[in-house]
């Protein structure tokens, strides 16, 4: 029932999620992105064995589990939405919170795994991959700087008497958007050989 | 609002002024101006036997460098006096007012360097002499946006009374079109055009010289006459209450 | 120049009238506005066809090549002009303050911030790196090495000056979210978060002289640039229509 | 709170996670790693797949006009494209 209330009613021509400058946003960044990513593997397909080279050096395993914390901070938020809508603020304000509390967790683990690979000095031979990895993993904690203060203004409106649910929802776009970066990044990072 | 702060600031201008025309005298490297056409060489050796006049005089600057600052911000205070719709002349004042003093500071920064080692390698002595000489006579873009900015607000200035004269802004734009030829230094090394030729360096410096004394004055009438007005829109509070 | 951008100053379908003020009581900032689209196209005319800093040199070019380059004619001409007109780049921070603080809920501590950010920038992003090239330039006698250094210098300053425009970038996007009248619109800002981040994108150009993040490279260099361009043309026809919708009785002295 | 957690989002996230998995081990492997075509497209497709369902489901694109929905996939589906071909050529 509760999961029955947080869906939207819909019409035929459906309705557009969060403000729609949002999604100017978002989908704007992933063209920007495509572009990054497309320098990255046309560099990547001139001299493969470097970058394999490279990407051993990360540890696949750290990539997982900030994966999965991302996926489960995307999750509570998607539900503090929903609580949102249902008018259920408190509840909506504990699923921001946890989600917020997500995005540090990644952030503390992307720095432990910067540091290490800082400490470790960028091997010979494989400075090219960890240039796109620091470029790529910076700009991504940018965004998730930008989203964790999206999320501390999100919890804030959720404190006022009768917070706007279109605000909420638009914290959530960005804070998907995020993750779906993400996603992209650890594949071609991490993953693809 | 009082006018004690402005007066402040304004009579700063006699008083840097006369330090800046004493470091000038010290400069050894001013009468003639050194030439762009001097070899490296040459040009070390200058600094080699100038370090004290070159020292003084940039320490000097250095203390002193912006200290029209102050004046030029009189100026936009001024400006935002006019009756003019919006302060976008007076904030673009401002910002080129302070972008323009950083060139400044740069040249002087260079000359320091250049006596600070005097027995550099001569090349290095030359780039820095080039970089302080540039960084002095060239960069009149920002003076010239002052003048057209106060210009352009003194010509729409709506008060009935207005702030400064019209004379001034023609005298603005006559002194920004003055300024002009400095620029061209980047191109020329040798003629009037070239950073020590009559145009390039010797009308600019003069025209800067003479623009602020003659803003000197006319802003000292339009500080009053805001005392004047303010004194003015006081006495009659008095006199309604 | 002078009679170049009054003649511009008006809005079309606006006269310019013999008592300004009265007639269009916007002129001082339709002035300011027309500043920089001619600003820009000098801009472009002096980088591009002039300067040829614009596209960059490469960072690999040996050291003959570099002083070829700086011998070029047309390089200090180019200097010599944007050296004359860069102070027209203050007239845009002046029109963009006027409008910033029009905004609802905000102090003036942003736009303030954005004056000041801007006034910074223009040197070290701009003035400066093109006087190390027109050294270069002025003296072929400089050794090879003090030429190479130039034009290091010159590149790095020029496309690496990083700092000073992410804050404004950053003050800009803050004031537009903030704003209650939306006197730009919100897609602007985040526009601007993107100007923002493809600055950042140029850290690289520090580490490394060849590939994408090179200071010629596709991402360093070219994507930036054109967002940049992109961001420039956006604000632009954003700010003709917050001039254009200011209310006439919003004005301090409108003439009346 | 609890009851927000019965939730057919939490059954996307429980997918989500599961096919992360399931790339990790096709595409983690220990020492001598070659170019391998069928990995990538693998860890590719996977990445693609869980990128729909985050958009999908977290981002409500189901719900929205067409222009959103094919705006999206159209994205997701230029990313793949362009990554294998500048990958294979």
């Amino acid at each position: 029932m509760a999961a029955d209330s947080g869906v939207v009613p819909t019409g035929r021509a459906g309705r557009v999620p969060g403000e729609g400058s949002m999604w100017f946003f978002v989908l704007g960044d992933f063209w920007i992105f495509s572009c990054y990513f497309a320098c990255y593997v046309h560099d990547r397909a001139q001299s493969p064995e470097s970058y394999l080279a490279g990407q051993q050096l990360l540890s696949q395993g750290t990539g997982v589990l900030n994966t999965i914390i991302l996926l489960t901070s995307s999750l509570f938020v998607a539900l503090g939405v929903q609580a949102a809508r249902a008018s259920d603020i408190d509840v909506a304000r504990r699923f921001v919170t946890l989600g917020g509390a997500c995005g540090i967790l990644f952030m503390l683990i992307k720095a432990w795994e910067w540091s290490t690979k800082i400490i470790a000095g960028f091997p010979a031979g494989t400075e090219d991959f960890f240039l796109y990895y620091f470029m790529f993993t910076g700009l991504h904690v940018l965004h998730v700087c930008l989203g964790l203060l999206i999320l501390v203004l999100v919890w804030r409106e959720l404190r006022k008497d009768r917070p706007r649910p279109m605000f909420v929802e638009t914290g959530g776009t960005y804070w998907h958007m995020v993750d779906a970066l993400w996603i992209a990044i650890f594949a071609l990072l991490y993953l693809v050989r | 609002m009082n006018t004690r702060d402005q007066s402040i600031c304004l009579w700063l201008v006699p008083f840097f002024g006369v330090l800046f025309l004493l470091g000038l005298a010290i400069f050894p490297g001013l009468f003639p101006p050194l030439s762009p056409t001097m070899g490296a060489e040459e040009v070390a050796a200058f600094y080699r036997e100038n370090v004290a006049g070159i020292r003084t005089t940039m320490i000097l600057f250095n203390v002193i460098g912006i200290g029209f600052i102050p004046f030029f911000m009189v100026i936009v205070v001024q400006m935002m006096r006019m009756g003019n719709p919006s302060r976008a002349f007076a904030y673009s004042y401002l910002s080129a007012a302070a972008s323009g003093g950083t060139l400044f500071a740069l040249a002087d920064l260079a000359w320091l360097n250049a006596v600070a080692r005097p027995d550099r390698d001569p090349q290095l002595t030359l780039l820095l002499n080039d970089l302080a000489w540039l960084s002095l006579v060239t960069p009149v873009g920002f003076i010239i946006t002052q003048n057209l900015c106060l210009a352009l607000g003194i010509y729409m200035d709506a008060r009935p009374r207005p702030v400064f004269p019209r004379w001034v802004a023609h005298f603005n734009i006559v002194t920004a079109l003055l300024m002009v030829p400095g620029a061209f230094a980047i191109v020329y090394t040798t003629g009037p055009l070239a950073w020590d030729g009559s145009l390039s360096f010797g009308l600019r410096m003069g025209t800067f010289a003479l623009y602020i004394a003659v803003m000197f004055f006319v802003t000292r009438s339009a500080i009053r006459q805001q005392a004047e007005e303010e004194r003015g829109v006081g006495l009659g509070l008095q006199a309604i209450a | 120049m002078n009679e170049s951008v009054l003649n511009l100053g008006a809005a079309p379908g606006e006269r310019v009238a013999a008592v300004p003020v009265v007639r269009n009581p916007k002129l001082d900032q339709w002035i300011c506005y027309w500043s920089i689209p001619f600003f820009y196209v000098l801009f472009g005319l002096i980088f591009v066809l002039l300067a040829r800093i614009m596209p960059p040199q490469s960072p690999t070019s040996s050291a003959a090549d570099i002083v070829a380059y700086m011998q070029s004619p047309t390089l200090r001409w180019g200097i010599a002009l944007l050296a004359l007109t860069l102070g027209l780049a203050s007239m845009a921070s002046g029109i963009i303050v006027v409008q910033m603080q029009r905004m609802k809920g905000l102090s003036a501590a942003l736009p303030y911030s954005y004056l000041a950010a801007l006034a910074v920038a223009g040197v070290p992003g701009c003035l400066f790196p093109c006087f190390v090239f027109a050294l270069g330039g002025l003296r072929p006698e400089y050794s090879p090495e003090i030429q190479v250094m130039l034009y290091d210098l010159g590149f790095l300053s020029f496309v690496g000056s990083l700092g000073v425009f992410t804050i404004q970038y950053l003050v800009f996007a803050i004031a537009i979210f903030l704003d209650e009248r939306q006197i730009f619109p919100k897609w602007l800002g985040y526009l601007t978060i993107w100007a923002l981040v493809t600055e950042i994108v140029a850290v690289p150009v520090w580490v490394t002289r060849t590939g994408p993040f090179a200071w010629d490279g596709l991402l360093s260099f070219w994507l930036g640039t054109a967002i940049f361009v992109g961001w420039e043309f956006l604000m632009c026809v954003c700010l003709y229509r917050a001039i254009k919708n200011q209310p006439i009785e919003e004005l301090e002295h409108h003439g009346g | 709170m609890a009851r927000y957690l019965r939730n057919p989002l939490t059954a996307v996230w429980a997918l989500l996670t599961l096919i992360t998995f399931l790339a990790f081990w096709v595409g983690a492997g220990g020492e001598g790693q070659q170019v391998d075509l069928a990995v990538t497209a693998l860890v590719l497709a996977i990445a693609i797949l869980k990128s729909r369902l985050v958009f999908r489901h977290f981002m409500e694109v189901r719900h929205a006009p067409a222009w959103l929905r094919w705006s999206c996939d159209g994205w997701l589906v230029s990313f793949g494209v362009m990554v294998l071909a500048l990958y294979a050529l």
